[in-house]
C-alpha cells in the first residue's frame, strides 16, 4: 500500500503539527522580523521574535502559507527556537540544513532536538526539502536584523 | 477513435513501475510528452546510421543527413499547413521560437506609444518577453482579462484591439487549465487594425489540428517535446513576406551566405535564422513525432483529450463540493487539462500522495503565476492528458485524491 | 596511448559500409564527431526510463531527470575546471554560446571607440556576431594577424591589446587548419589591460585537456555534438563573479523567480540564463560523453591527434611538390585536422572521389571565408581526426588522393 | 572499384570538357553579361553573350573558377547556346534543371542536346547540383537583362 511508504514523510509528528500549528499568533511586541517567500509553491512565512535581556528568545510568533510539510517544520521550529540564544539558534538551523543535506554526521545527532527528528524524512524527497527550510530562512534573516546578530 | 491500449504499447516508459511496482500513470503530458518507440528509434538510426553535419557536406552521410533533416523541416510545414518550409525555423523549443520574435520583428515594428496585447492566461514564455520589449520601446502592455470562469473575457475586445496595437500574443490553449481560445477570431480582429498575431501553441499542436492559413497568424511557436518529439527542439512558424524582411537573429555558421573580417551577408530563408549545428537528431526526431501523430490523426487525438476530460470533469462531480476545478466547463472549450484546488490539502502534499501511488501530475503555478494568482490560490494541481491516457487512469487519480482527503482531510486548510 | 581498435567497437556507425560495401572512414570529425554506444544508450534510457520535465516536479521521473540533468552539468564543470556548476549554461552549440554573450555582457560593456580584438582564424560563429556588436556600439573589430605558416603573427601585439581593447574573443584552435593558439598568455595580456577574454572551445574541448581557470578566460564555447554528445546541446562556462552581474537572455518559464502581468525577477544562477523547457536529453548524453573522454583521459586523446597529424604529415610529403598543406608543420602546434590544396583537383572533385571510397572529408569555407580566401584559394580539402581514428585510415586517405590525381590530373588546373 | 561507379558522374565527355572547356575567351565585343557566384565553394562564372540582328546568339565567353562538373556544365552550355533564340536557351535551360530535379519527362528527352545528357549523373549527387547549375543561372541574368528578354 502506497500510503505506508508516505508514513516514513508524513509522520505523525507532522501531521499532528500541521493541524495544530505552535505560536501561530502574530505576536505585536517583537524585537525582530524575518520573512520568506518561496514563489515557486506560492509558499510563504511571517515570523516574529521577541528577546529578554540576555538575548535568548522568550516568543515567537509565525504564519503563513504552505504545504505541511512547511507548516509543521515551522511550528516544530518556533517550539525549539524558544529559550536559545542567537548562537544555540544559528547551532540549530546549521544541523538542520545539513540533515536535509543527508549529512551523515547530522544524522547521528538525531536524538536531542524533539520534534525536529521527525523532518527526517523529508530527504528522500528533494523537491521537498525546500519547503521544510522556508521557515529557517525567515529564521535566519529575523536574526541578522538583531544588532547582536 | 484511438486504440489507446494499442498505442501504450508503442510508448517504452508506459510500462514502467516507479517506487516498489506502483505502474506509472503519466499524466503530465503539459509539461513533456512520452515518446513512441518510432521516436526514440529514429534518433539511434541517426546516430548509428547516418550521422553527420548538414549543409554542404560533398559525403555520402552528409548527403543523407541533410536530407532527413530538411525533410523534417517539410513535414513540419504540412503539418500546420504552412505555405512553404522556407517558413519553418528550427529552434530550441516554444520560448525561444517566441524570444526570437521579440528580438527581430519586434525591434523593427514596436515603436513608443504603440500596444502588445496578450492575455491573462499565458505562459510566462509568452509575457517576459513582451514585458521587456514594451519597457525598452516605451510601448503598452495589454492584458485581455478573465471570464468568471477563467475563459477570455471578450467585453472590451474592441478597445482592447485598436490602432495602437501592433502586436497580439496570444496561447491557442492555456496550460495551466485547458482553455482553448478563439484564435482565429482574434487574427480577425487584429488584422482589422493592421497588427500582428502570434500564435503560442505550445499546448495546441500537439493537441488538436492547427492550420496557420486558416488562422490567418504571423507567427506560430511551438515545441517538440510537448508532441511526441525529442527535447530540445522547437519550431517558429513566419508567414512568408514577413520573414524575408526579418534581420536575423544569432549569427555564425551557417545563417550566412559571405563573410569577410568586416562584414557579412546572409543565407537564404530559412537556414538565415539558423545559426551553428542545429539539433540534427531532434528535427530528425520530430519528423518522426509528426508521422505518429499523421498516422492516429489530429481530429481522434483532439477528440480522445475531450472524451477523457469530460470523463474526469463528470467523476470530479463527486467531490463537488470541495475541489474547485479551474476554466470553461464545456470539455470542448477546454481540454486536456484539469487543474484543481482543494482546500484541505496542499497542492504538494496531494503531488507527493499521488506520485507515491504512481500518479504524476503538476503542482505549483505551471509558469503562470499571475494566472494562478488571481485564482486566489497559492498553487493548483494539474492532472494533463494526452492520447496514451485511459479512463481507468483518471478514476485512479480520483482514488488517488480521495486517498489524500482521508490523509490529511479534517478541514485543517492550507492557510497558516 | 589509445586502443582505438577496442575504441572503435564502441561506435556503431563505424562498422557502416556506404556505397556498395565501402567501409565509412570519417575524416569530418571537426564538423561533427560520431557517438558511442554509451551516449546513444544514455538518450534510450532517459527517453524510455524517465523522461519528465525538470525542476519543481513533485513525482518519481522529474526528480530523476531533474537529478540527472543537473548531474550532467556538473560533470560538465568538472570537466573544464569551472569553480561552480552554476557557472555553466546549457545552450544549443557554440555559436548560441557566443551570441548570448554578444547579447548580454557585450551591450553593458562595449561602448563607443571601444575595441574588440579576434583572430584572422576565427570560424563564422566567433567573428559574426563581433561584427554587429562593433557597428551597434560604434566599437572597432580588430583582427589579429597571421604569419606565413598560418600561425597567429603576435608581432604587434602589444599594440592590439591595448587600454580600448575591452574584449579577446579568440578560437583555441582552428577547425579550418587546425592551429592552436596560446590564449593563456592572450589571456594574460587581455586582463593586464582590463580587457574580457572569450575562448571558443568548440574544437579545443573535444581534443585536449582544457582548464578555464588555468586559461584564465571570462567565457569558454563549446558543443556536445563535437565531443561525442548529442546534437542540440552546446554550453557556456561563464566566470561566476561576471554571471552574477549579467542580464539574461532569453526569457520565460524557468529563468524566472516570480512573475506578475508587470514585471518578472529572475531565478538564480545557471537557470536565468535558461528559458523554457532545456534539452534534457542532450545535457545528460553530453554527461555519458563526458563520463566516456574521462575514461580515455583527455591528455591521450590529444596525443593521439598529434600522433595521427604527425603521420598525416610525413605521408602527404610524397606529394610534396605538389600539395599546399596549410598551417604550422609542428604536430605539437596543430593538431587534429589537415587542409589542404592541389591546383590540379578542385577539392570538391577530390572530396567526391574520396567518398566514393568510403571517405568522408570536408571541401571547402569550413566556415572560415575570410581566413580560406587569405590562402588564395576558393576552398581547400579537410581531413579531421578523432580518437577512434587510425593511421590506416590517413593511408587510405593519401591512396585516394593519388587515385583522384591520376583521375583528374592532367595539369587542367581549377582555375578557368 | 569505387572509381567505376564514379564513372557514372564523371562521364569522358564531362571530363573532356573539363580539360578543353570551350568559349572560354572573354568577348571584347557582346550584347549582355551574366555572372554568378557560389560563395560556399568559391564557385565563379562570368559570361559574355553577342547577338546577330534575328537576337540568336552568335558567340559566348565563359570564364571562372570551380569544380569540374561546374566547369564542363559550362562548357557544354556555351556550345548549346549558340545559334539559338533567348526563347529557345530559355526551354533549354528549363530542361536542364528539371533533368538535375529528376524529373522524368525531362529525362525521357535525354538525346537531344548532344554533350549536356552527360550532367545526367549529377543527379546522383544532390550537392554536386547546385555546381552543375551555376553556369546557367549566368546565363540567366543574362537573358534577363537583354531588351527583349
Ligand atoms: C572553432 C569553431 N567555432 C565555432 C563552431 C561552431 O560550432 P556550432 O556549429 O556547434 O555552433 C565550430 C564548429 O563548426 C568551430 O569549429
Ligand atoms: C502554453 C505554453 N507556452 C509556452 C511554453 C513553453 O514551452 P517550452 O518550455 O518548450 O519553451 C509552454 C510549456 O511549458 C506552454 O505550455
Amino acid at each position: 500500500m502506497a500510503l505506508e511508504r508516505l508514513d516514513d514523510l508524513y509522520r505523525d509528528a507532522i501531521l499532528e503539527h500541521r493541524r495544530n500549528p505552535r505560536n501561530a499568533d502574530k505576536l505585536e511586541d517583537f524585537d525582530t522580523t524575518g520573512d520568506a517567500v518561496n514563489p515557486f509553491c506560492g509558499d510563504e512565512i511571517h515570523l516574529q521574535l521577541k528577546q529578554d535581556d540576555k538575548g535568548r528568545i522568550t516568543a515567537v510568533g509565525l504564519q503563513g502559507e504552505g504545504c505541511s510539510i512547511n507548516r509543521a517544520s515551522g511550528s516544530m521550529m518556533s517550539e525549539a527556537a524558544k529559550g536559545k540564544t542567537p548562537t544555540e539558534i544559528r547551532a540549530l538551523t546549521d544541523w538542520v540544513r545539513k540533515l536535509m543535506q543527508g549529512d551523515p554526521e547530522a544524522e547521528s545527532q538525531l536524538s536531542p532536538e524533539g520534534d525536529l527528528r521527525n523532518l527526517f524524512g523529508v530527504r528522500e524527497y528533494p523537491i521537498r526539502i525546500k519547503c521544510a527550510l522556508l521557515p529557517w530562512s525567515a529564521l535566519d534573516e529575523a536574526l541578522s536584523k538583531l544588532s547582536d546578530g | 477513435m484511438l486504440d489507446v491500449s494499442k498505442i501504450r504499447e508503442d510508448f517504452p516508459i508506459l510500462s514502467k513501475k516507479v517506487y516498489d511496482g506502483q505502474p506509472l500513470i503519466w499524466l503530465d503530458s503539459a509539461a513533456t510528452s512520452q515518446k513512441p518507440r518510432s521516436v526514440i528509434q529514429s534518433i539511434v538510426d541517426y546516430y548509428e546510421g547516418f550521422n553527420a553535419n548538414v549543409h554542404r557536406g560533398v559525403h555520402a552521410l552528409s548527403i543523407e543527413s541533410t536530407a532527413a533533416f530538411e525533410d523534417a523541416r517539410q513535414k513540419v510545414a504540412d503539418f500546420i499547413g504552412a505555405e512553404s518550409s522556407e517558413c519553418i525555423i528550427w529552434t530550441r523549443n516554444t520560448t525561444e521560437s517566441i524570444n526570437l520574435v521579440a528580438h527581430t520583428w519586434a525591434q523593427e515594428n514596436i515603436h513608443a506609444g504603440d500596444e502588445i496585447l496578450v492575455t491573462a492566461l499565458e505562459h510566462h514564455s509568452n509575457l517576459v518577453p513582451w514585458q521587456k520589449v514594451a519597457r525598452d520601446k516605451k510601448a503598452t502592455l495589454r492584458i485581455i482579462p478573465l471570464a468568471k470562469d477563467q475563459s477570455l473575457d471578450l467585453s472590451e475586445i474592441d478597445t482592447l484591439i485598436n490602432p495602437r496595437t501592433k502586436l497580439v500574443a496570444m496561447v491557442q490553449k492555456s496550460n495551466s487549465i485547458g482553455t482553448t481560445n478563439p484564435v482565429k477570431e482574434l487574427a480577425a480582429k487584429a488584422r482589422a487594425v493592421g497588427a500582428a498575431v502570434l500564435v503560442d501553441g505550445a499546448q495546441s499542436v500537439p493537441h488538436m489540428p492547427v492550420d496557420v492559413a486558416d488562422i490567418d497568424c504571423d507567427f506560430l511557436a511551438f515545441s517538440g517535446h510537448k508532441m511526441l518529439g525529442p527535447t530540445g527542439i522547437g519550431v517558429l512558424y513566419v508567414k512568408h513576406d514577413i520573414l524575408e524582411r526579418m534581420e536575423p537573429f544569432l549569427r555564425g555558421g551557417d545563417m550566412v551566405l559571405e563573410v569577410s573580417y568586416e562584414d557579412a551577408s546572409w543565407n537564404s530563408l530559412p537556414w538565415r535564422f539558423e545559426a551553428g549545428t542545429p539539433n540534427m537528431a531532434g528535427a530528425i526526431g520530430m519528423g518522426a513525432a509528426i508521422d505518429y501523430l499523421n498516422g492516429l490523426g489530429m481530429e481522434n487525438v483532439r477528440d480522445h483529450d475531450i472524451q477523457l476530460t469530460k470523463h474526469a470533469l463528470d467523476s470530479f462531480k463527486e467531490l463537488e463540493e470541495e475541489l474547485e476545478i479551474y476554466g470553461p466547463k464545456d470539455p470542448a472549450l477546454r481540454s486536456g487539462v484539469v487543474s484543481f484546488h482543494h482546500p484541505d490539502v496542499h497542492p504538494h502534499d496531494l503531488g507527493t500522495v499521488l506520485d507515491r501511488r504512481g500518479i504524476a501530475i503538476r503542482t505549483g503555478h505551471h509558469c503562470t503565476m499571475p494566472l494562478v494568482r488571481s485564482l486566489g490560490v497559492p498553487a493548483t494541481a494539474r492532472a494533463s492528458f494526452y492520447l496514451y491516457n485511459t479512463n481507468e487512469e483518471v478514476d485512479a487519480l480520483l482514488d488517488g485524491i480521495k486517498e489524500a482527503l482521508r490523509y490529511f482531510g479534517n478541514g485543517a486548510g492550507t492557510a497558516g
